[in-house]
């Protein structure tokens, strides 16, 4: 069998261009672009489970000239979870809206995948604008005072954050004309020591604003607050996944040195305590989860930055940690459209949910903060993991009065939401019990 | 151990049961004469006690409230007596091998509980209160007591009363606890306690017959409260003489072939004269109230106990 | 090398940007904001094209002639990030325009926080 | 003693002399102080006259009394508790009324709101004269009613049992309702 | 085999998700009994001989790609001799106590099964799952109260307990490089401390010690009475069954002792556990809420296990786990009867319950019984537990320790005589009560079947755990079926009872030679006064303890729980000033971007 991934970006861009002629059928063809990616994605992920990595060089361009991707395992996971979470969110949300709906959100969908699979950081550029203009048009489009707001401060953020990123590119570029990471990693020594810090301070700071990394994370509350809770759901299991990845992608690839996985370490620390922190005291349930998404991006951040010293337990543990957080925070952000959690359904998986993120066994969230404890205990970060507990009793604060609180009467959610948030919240639970995702994250293919 | 063995131990234990029930009464009944002789009238002859009981155990009518204020007479009497039984009396071991000081202490809580049920299950409020009271005073003297009882224990390294005693009667006189500088501290707290564990005034806050009629007491009548009278009796020559035991070498002064004799004259002497100055102290003060109570037991008494604790420590940790 | 012309447009590039940030930073006004969001693109864009350019080189145009000519990477990429510029310009103005249908006013005033 | 374990009914006559005995030597006494005539009683248990020698100790409640004292005048309001109380007391069990008031009503005679004879309502042993009695007289009613127990006379608990209805008719006349109480059954 | 267990509780877990509640308790009652029968297995392995059911001692089960290591040790044997028998009984009891099935017995299988694992656990990683399992499973348990203080303060100490475990595992993992618990040998110096430190703190707030008992009074007077009865009985004994496994199997105990040269710090434990012991007594004698007395006597009563295990001689470990044994069954015995009571009456304030003693009476013989366990009286086996401490604390002659403890047991007298006039003597206030259905009162007279074996046979329970303390290298101390010797003294049941049914006798003869008659309640003396019912000033129960209210709560009140809540608070007010980074200026943020921009530039390039 031979794969293709780029049908896994291609195939939702096409879909996306043809609904606007076939207004009628909006809905119809991004689920069935999203069916295909949700397959596709199934069958390059088994693929990679057996086979191991996959580079596809676009319409024969060899590198560093020509459009890249690179899949390895972990980001065939990524855009397993992306393009499944993706489908099932959108046949939740997806018959509320019209067929410009349909068209961003198929947009933002390749966009995630894209910064996922791509080899070349200028796409990665590329695919960050496409995910972060559909974005933006998301957010708006529940079209209160609120929800453009919130985008409006995304889109700044966004503008800035993409004009780094292009700096950064455009310093790499000058000293190495190249943009294949690949090729960038052979020669990054050759660079020019404080050209070098530059474009990864760049870097990481425009990918950051994605990825929710404190301080720049300033849009996060007001936009997840703003965003009607399908499209705070999908911003919690695609962009800022994606996002966080490609921050991976870049410090472990072209930059492995130490300083920045401690600059890495150091943030990711701070942003889970901030996160943590300033969701402790929130009313507001959305603005509440869109702190805590923060605190778990640190925790994301912490786990790829120690990475350095051990890579196969911080590996699996961010494997872990970003699947816990994408299923349950975007099944959280479903159940948050109504004010109370009664019923069965909504009971659970807000339970199940929780329960993830907080860390407790059998589900994903668990595995995640145990092969974090491991790294980090590895390197006698004390300090380090002491905050994690902090943090972690500060969640379990603020979680168990979410609880609380949105106990109530029946919700009044229809059935797709309540299916779509069982499923997602399943994931959590499945991943955590079968030995998939610890084979998939310890296989000796990630060749960085 | 053969059939002989045991008759003869039944038979000291059912001699001393009665020998404790007696004296009781008869002490009970001097002590009422003294409290009348401090109070400049005659007083009843000092018999009265058993004409008293005798009365009650003979009512025609006796007024139950169910089977659990049955259990009050049943309880009282059968766990007096238990602790009478395992406490070494005038050098007589009777059953104190079997048992310890920690044992008697919660032995004497059985009666006290039986006592409480049956009060309670009468419904009467005053004997809840009553209840109340006296449990609160437990608590209260309990404390210098225990402090006492441990400089003790930890001096002569066993918890039984039995080794107590026998330590304290090497020398005879000499070697009473009471003779070192320490365990005379102890002693007063002791003795303090043992005046709440009587309900002697000033401590007889739980069956005060003016406020709460005669507290835990107030439903009991004919064989119910002649049995609380026979369990007192019984209380008042356990209790003392569990004092002698811990602080005067349980009264022996003599070895020998018929030392008996001497050590349960010497025993008997030693519990009336606690008892007398009990009498004094209760004659020649009013009453405390409960929190006046407790607060004299659990700071000035259980201080005085912990300075002697704390000396007894230091003397044996050198 | 040659600095003469280069130079300049990296102090182009500098003033551009801290215009454009200041004006971020500075302006309440969203629409200045992004006024100055533009500029600031503008800057980077202008970044992009100065590191491609060759000293005497031509545009990257398959001729024989041609021996020495700019790089056409970069501006493959500012053509690109050209058009990403525009889509957000184009949108940021739409959301401008409901903005001010809601509230009347483009000054923003304060809203969401903490 | 007398003791009879088992079924068996207990008679007045089948009581042993010993419990006789015991019985008269320790009264113990509820005061029941309505009328001026408490004041009578602090010199009686004090060191003057010194009750205590009888073996007459003053108790507080019924149960643990054999002798109800009631000193003085009973309104209708005060007579209900009597009555309640002397049902409380367990047989045998003698009443003492104390002073004229109980007798016929004394000074209150003509009042609208006391009784006039408490032999009506609960049955008296012994009564105590003047208005009010001396302290000695209070001694001599409970040597009289020694003499009474001894003698075998005292037995106004029996008749109340006996004549139950009509104690509870006289007493019915005077408050218009029954009062809670039981009458004792062997 | 040990995996159809775990299969069948976890599937049977599932299926009471979508049953009725009688088939929801039957399914539990007997799924629950499984365990038992491997219980019965492992007998074979400790000197009992017993029939066979063929079940491994050994087991390794895979989950997300790791090998759990299952199986039982002597140790973990008497603990679930303690532990796995009250889980059926209470699903016996629950079957009229719910009146439908919503959520309550798949969690209360999800607990039962990880207790389970918790037991069998041969590993670090294992122990730490299930026990992250069963915080869950009870924390949603503790969910079903709908209680703002019990939900919030039990997920965060439970989490809290999690994390300090997992610290100290941590420690213990990188010390020796492997998970098996049977690896563990090499911990010393700072390492070691810390870790035994953290593991007996993190246990510590499972087996409610005292400063991290905060959650107990809300979550057991709030949560349903059958959970709250394996809550205090069985769950709590886990976090002692850790702190046994670490302390003497492990050797932390020798840690602590040898850390530093003057100071053994196990000492630390026993005056933790006696300080508990003493203030939850004092703080449960002043409860009104018949479920808040019963958590802070919990408290209390678990205290006296700390002790025995911070004394740390044969004598109190012995002591500590006769006491572990005893209060899981009595005090299961006291939340079930209470929660029979509330059943019948729907009340839970002392002080307005009363006279259930004559409408309840097999109830109030139950919790009669339990009470006489809980308060020490001689020949329970509740007493002989207590003396083995006493006589520890005396031999090692911890003159802190000791008052601490006696004064403790004096005041459950009071607390225990609170609950028995307040609910169960006193005014009959209930006359149509009727008593509680057979399915209770069965499961309440089972549970009390081990407490009165072990009354008058103290010498078999000692039998009992002599594997578990032999394989520790712990010494079990000399006894014969009725009597416990110590250095110091000796202790004979047998003796006890035989006297104490003498000296019946004479009170027998006086209670029989004269006939008495039973009044009606309201034939009560009150100065003539006829008895007003339900006027809450006449019932005693009221307000009861009021005179030590005013001298004793002043110095206990603002305890621990007190302090938590500054914390909370604490971190609410910084949660507060944090918040105020987001102003909600875009241009605030960007300065933010900027500066970040800086900041890792400059750090990268200048460090």
């Amino acid at each position: 069998m031979v794969v293709h991934p780029v049908l896994l970006i291609a195939i939702p861009l096409i879909a996306a261009f043809i609904i606007p002629l076939a207004k009628k059928y909006g809905f119809a063809i991004a689920a069935g672009a999203m069916a295909f990616n949700m397959g596709y994605a199934i069958g390059m992920f088994s693929y990679i489970y057996s086979h191991g990595k996959i580079y596809e060089m676009i319409a024969g361009f060899k590198p560093p000239v020509g459009i890249f991707l690179a899949v390895d395992a972990l980001s065939a996971m990524l855009a397993l979870l992306i393009n499944l979470f993706a489908f099932i969110n959108f046949i939740a949300i997806g018959k509320e809206w019209n067929y410009k709906f349909s068209m961003l959100y198929l947009l933002a969908i390749a966009g995630s995948t894209g910064i996922v699979l791509t080899g070349d950081i200028f796409n990665m550029f590329i695919f960050f604008e496409i995910t972060a203009v559909a974005s933006y048009a998301l957010i708006a489009g529940k079209k209160d005072e609120k929800a453009i707001e919130g985008a409006i401060k995304y889109m700044v953020l966004g503008s800035i954050a993409s004009i780094f990123i292009l700096m950064g590119i455009a310093l790499i570029y000058s000293q190495l004309k190249t943009l294949n990471i690949y090729d960038i990693a052979a020669r990054i020594s050759s660079m020019d020591e404080k050209i070098k810090w530059a474009s990864f301070a760049l870097l990481l700071t425009g990918i950051g604003v994605e990825a929710e990394i404190f301080p720049l994370n300033g849009w996060v509350p007001a936009a997840y607050q703003g965003a009607s809770s399908g499209v705070a759901s999908l911003l919690s299991f695609g962009p800022s996944k994606a996002a966080i990845y490609a921050i991976a992608r870049i410090m472990m690839v072209i930059f492995p040195f130490h300083a920045t996985y401690e600059i890495a370490l150091y943030v990711g620390v701070v942003t889970l305590v901030i996160g943590e922190l300033a969701a402790f005291m929130q009313e507001d349930v959305k603005r509440m989860l869109a702190y805590s998404s923060i605190g778990q991006m640190g925790l994301i951040l912490i786990a790829f930055s120690l990475a350095s010293q051990n890579i196969q337990n911080a590996l699996i543990a961010a494997f872990f940690l970003i699947i816990s957080h994408a299923s349950a925070k975007s099944s959280l952000f479903l159940l948050s459209r109504s004010p109370s959690m009664g019923g069965a359904a909504c009971k659970y998986t807000g339970i199940v949910g929780v329960l993830s993120i907080i860390g407790m066994p059998p589900l994903a969230g668990f595995w995640g903060k145990w092969y974090l404890m491991l790294a980090a205990i590895n390197e006698k970060l004390w300090l380090v993991i002491m905050l994690v507990f902090f943090a972690g009793i500060v969640e379990a604060g603020y979680f168990a009065r979410y609880l609380h609180k949105s106990m109530g009467n029946e919700s009044k959610l229809n059935l797709r939401y309540k299916v779509a948030m069982v499923v997602m919240v399943s994931f959590t639970i499945l991943l955590g019990l079968l030995p998939i995702a610890y084979k998939m994250a310890s296989l000796p293919l990630w060749g960085w | 151990m053969d059939v002989m063995g045991i008759a003869i131990k039944v038979a000291l234990l059912t001699a001393y049961a009665v020998i404790g029930t007696c004296v009781g009464l008869l002490f009970m009944g001097i002590g009422r004469k003294i409290i009348a002789r401090v109070h400049n009238r005659v007083g009843p002859p000092f018999y009265q006690n058993f004409i008293d009981v005798a009365k009650l155990l003979s009512k025609k009518t006796n007024i139950s409230h169910g089977w659990i204020f049955d259990l009050a007479l049943l309880f009282s009497i059968s766990g007096i007596l238990l602790t009478l039984l395992f406490l070494p009396i005038g050098g007589v071991q009777l059953l104190s091998m079997e048992g310890d000081a920690f044992l008697v202490l919660y032995l004497l809580a059985i009666p006290a509980l039986g006592f409480a049920l049956g009060a309670g299950a009468s419904g009467n409020p005053n004997a809840g209160v009553g209840v109340m009271r006296a449990l609160v005073m437990m608590l209260s003297y309990e404390l210098p007591f225990i402090i006492t009882l441990i400089a003790l224990m930890i001096y002569y390294d066993t918890t039984s009363l039995a080794t107590i005693v026998r330590m304290q009667s090497i020398n005879g006189v000499k070697s009473w606890a009471i003779t070192m500088p320490p365990f005379m501290l102890a002693a007063f707290a002791a003795d303090m306690a043992l005046q709440g564990m009587l309900m002697e005034q000033p401590f007889d806050i739980p069956v005060a017959p003016h406020e709460i009629a005669s507290g835990p007491m107030v439903e009991f009548g004919g064989k119910y409260l002649g049995s609380l009278m026979l369990y007192k009796a019984i209380a008042l020559v356990a209790e003392t003489t569990l004092f002698v035991d811990l602080f005067l070498g349980g009264g022996v002064v003599a070895h020998g072939n018929f030392a008996f004799v001497i050590n349960f004259i010497v025993w008997l002497a030693l519990i009336f004269l606690l008892f007398i100055l009990s009498i004094l102290i209760a004659a020649s003060f009013p009453r405390f109230r409960i929190e006046q109570a407790f607060g004299f037991y659990w700071k000035y008494e259980a201080i005085i106990a912990a300075i002697s604790l704390i000396w007894v420590y230091i003397l044996v940790i050198k | 090398m040659n600095y003469a012309l280069v130079t300049p447009c990296y102090i182009a590039v500098a003033a551009l940007l801290s215009i454009g940030l200041y004006g971020v930073v500075s302006k309440r006004n969203l629409m200045k904001i992004f006024i100055s969001l533009s500029i600031m693109e503008t800057g980077v864009n202008l970044l992009l094209i100065t590191i491609g350019y060759v000293p005497e080189g031509t545009a990257p145009i398959e001729n024989a002639n041609f021996t020495k000519y700019v790089d056409p990477l970069p501006q493959a990429l500012v053509l690109t990030a050209i058009v990403i510029g525009l889509s957000v310009t184009a949108l940021a103005i739409a959301m401008l325009i409901s903005y001010y249908e809601k509230k009347g006013s483009l000054e923003y005033k304060g809203g969401m926080k903490w | 003693m007398g003791l009879y374990i088992g079924d068996k009914m207990m008679k007045y006559e089948e009581w042993s002399k010993l419990a006789i005995k015991v019985s008269k030597a320790s009264l113990w006494m509820l005061h029941f102080c309505t009328g001026c005539g408490a004041i009578e009683m602090p010199p009686v248990m004090t060191s003057r006259y010194d009750m205590e020698r009888f073996g007459i100790a003053p108790m507080a409640t019924p149960r643990q009394a054999d002798v109800l004292l009631i000193t003085g005048y009973l309104t209708v309001k005060t007579l209900r508790r009597v009555i309640q109380v002397y049902e409380q007391m367990q047989s045998p069990k003698y009443v003492i009324a104390f002073g004229s008031c109980t007798i016929n009503g004394g000074m209150y005679w003509d009042s609208y709101n006391t009784i006039k004879h408490l032999e009506k309502y609960i049955p008296v042993d012994v009564y105590i004269t003047g208005c009010m009695p001396r302290p000695e007289g209070i001694i001599n009613a409970f040597i009289k009613l020694m003499e009474l127990i001894d003698e075998g006379k005292a037995r106004g608990w029996e008749k109340y049992q006996k004549y139950y209805d009509k104690y509870k008719e006289n007493q019915r006349r005077v408050f218009n309702f029954e009062i809670e109480g039981e009458n004792e059954e062997y | 085999m040990l995996d159809i267990i775990f299969a069948e509780l976890i599937i049977a877990a599932i299926i009471t998700f979508f049953v009725g509640k009688k088939i929801a308790s039957i399914i539990a009652g007997f799924i629950s009994i499984l365990p038992l029968f491997a219980l019965i297995d492992w007998a074979n392995n400790f000197g009992f001989k017993t029939i066979s059911f063929g079940i491994e001692r050994q087991m390794n089960i895979s989950v997300a790609g790791i090998t759990l290591h299952l199986g039982i040790t002597p140790l973990s044997w008497f603990f679930a001799l303690m532990i796995l028998p009250l889980f059926p009984l209470i699903m016996l009891y629950s079957y009229s106590f719910f009146k439908e099935n919503d959520g309550f017995y798949p969690f209360m299988l999800f607990a039962f099964a990880s207790t389970f694992g918790i037991l069998l656990s041969k590993d670090m990683l294992s122990l730490f799952l299930f026990w992250e399992i069963m915080s869950w499973s009870s924390f949603l348990l503790v969910y079903r109260s709908r209680d703002k203080e019990a939900i919030i303060s039990y997920l965060i100490f439970s989490v809290f307990s999690a994390f300090a475990i997992l610290f100290g595992l941590m420690i213990l993992w990188h010390e020796n490089f492997s998970l098996l618990l049977s690896d563990i040998g090499r911990i010393n110096g700072i390492y070691g401390f810390i870790a035994i430190a953290s593991l007996i703190i993190g246990f510590s707030v499972k087996s409610v010690l005292m400063p991290l008992h905060a959650w107990a009074p809300f979550v057991y007077s709030k949560s349903d009475e059958p959970f709250v009865a394996f809550l205090s009985g069985g769950l709590s004994k886990l976090g002692y069954y850790g702190m046994f496994l670490f302390l003497f199997t492990l050797n932390g105990v020798k840690i602590l002792q040898n850390y530093t040269p003057n100071v053994a710090w196990n000492y630390l434990l026993a005056v933790v556990g006696s300080l508990s012991a003493f203030v939850a007594t004092m703080l449960a004698i002043m409860q009104d809420d018949l479920r808040k007395l019963l958590a802070y006597s919990s408290i209390g009563q678990l205290g006296y296990i700390a002790i025995g295990f911070g004394i740390g001689t044969p004598l109190a470990i012995t002591g500590a786990l006769f006491q572990a044994f005893n209060h899981a069954f009595f005090k299961a015995v006291l939340f079930l009867a209470a929660g029979a009571v509330a059943y019948r009456t729907g009340k839970w304030k002392i002080s307005e319950l009363g006279g259930l003693a004559y409408r309840m009476p097999l109830t109030f013989l139950a919790a009669l019984f339990a009470i006489f366990a809980l308060a020490a009286i001689p020949i329970t086996s509740g007493f002989a537990a207590k003396w083995l401490l006493y006589e520890a604390a005396i031999q090692q002659k911890y003159v802190f320790i000791a008052p601490l403890m006696l004064i403790a047991g004096v005041g459950a007298f009071l607390y225990s005589f609170r609950i028995l006039y307040g609910v169960f003597l006193g005014e009959n206030r209930y006359p149509d009560v009727k008593e509680a259905p057979k399915s209770m009162i069965a499961a309440m007279f089972i549970l009390m079947l081990p407490l009165i074996i072990f009354v008058v046979f103290p010498g078999y329970m000692l039998d009992l755990m002599k594997p578990a303390l032999s394989n520790s290298g712990i010494e079990s101390i000399a006894h014969t079926k009725f009597a416990i010797e110590t250095s110091l003294a000796k202790y004979n049941s047998m003796a006890v009872l035989i006297t104490l049914i003498a000296a019946m006798v004479p009170a027998f003869i006086i209670y029989k030679a004269r006939k008495h008659r039973i009044t009606s309640f309201e034939d009560n003396y009150l100065a003539g006064e006829p008895y007003e019912f339900h006027n809450p000033s006449m019932h005693a129960a009221h307000n009861f303890y009021k005179p030590l209210k005013g001298v004793v709560l002043p110095y206990f009140e603002p305890g621990a729980t007190y302090y938590f809540e500054k914390i909370y608070k604490g971190i609410g007010i910084l949660s507060n000033g944090i918040r105020r980074i987001y102003t909600g200026f875009v241009q605030d943020y960007a300065i933010y971007v900027v500066i970040f921009l800086l900041a890792v530039m400059g750090w990268l390039i200048w460090m």
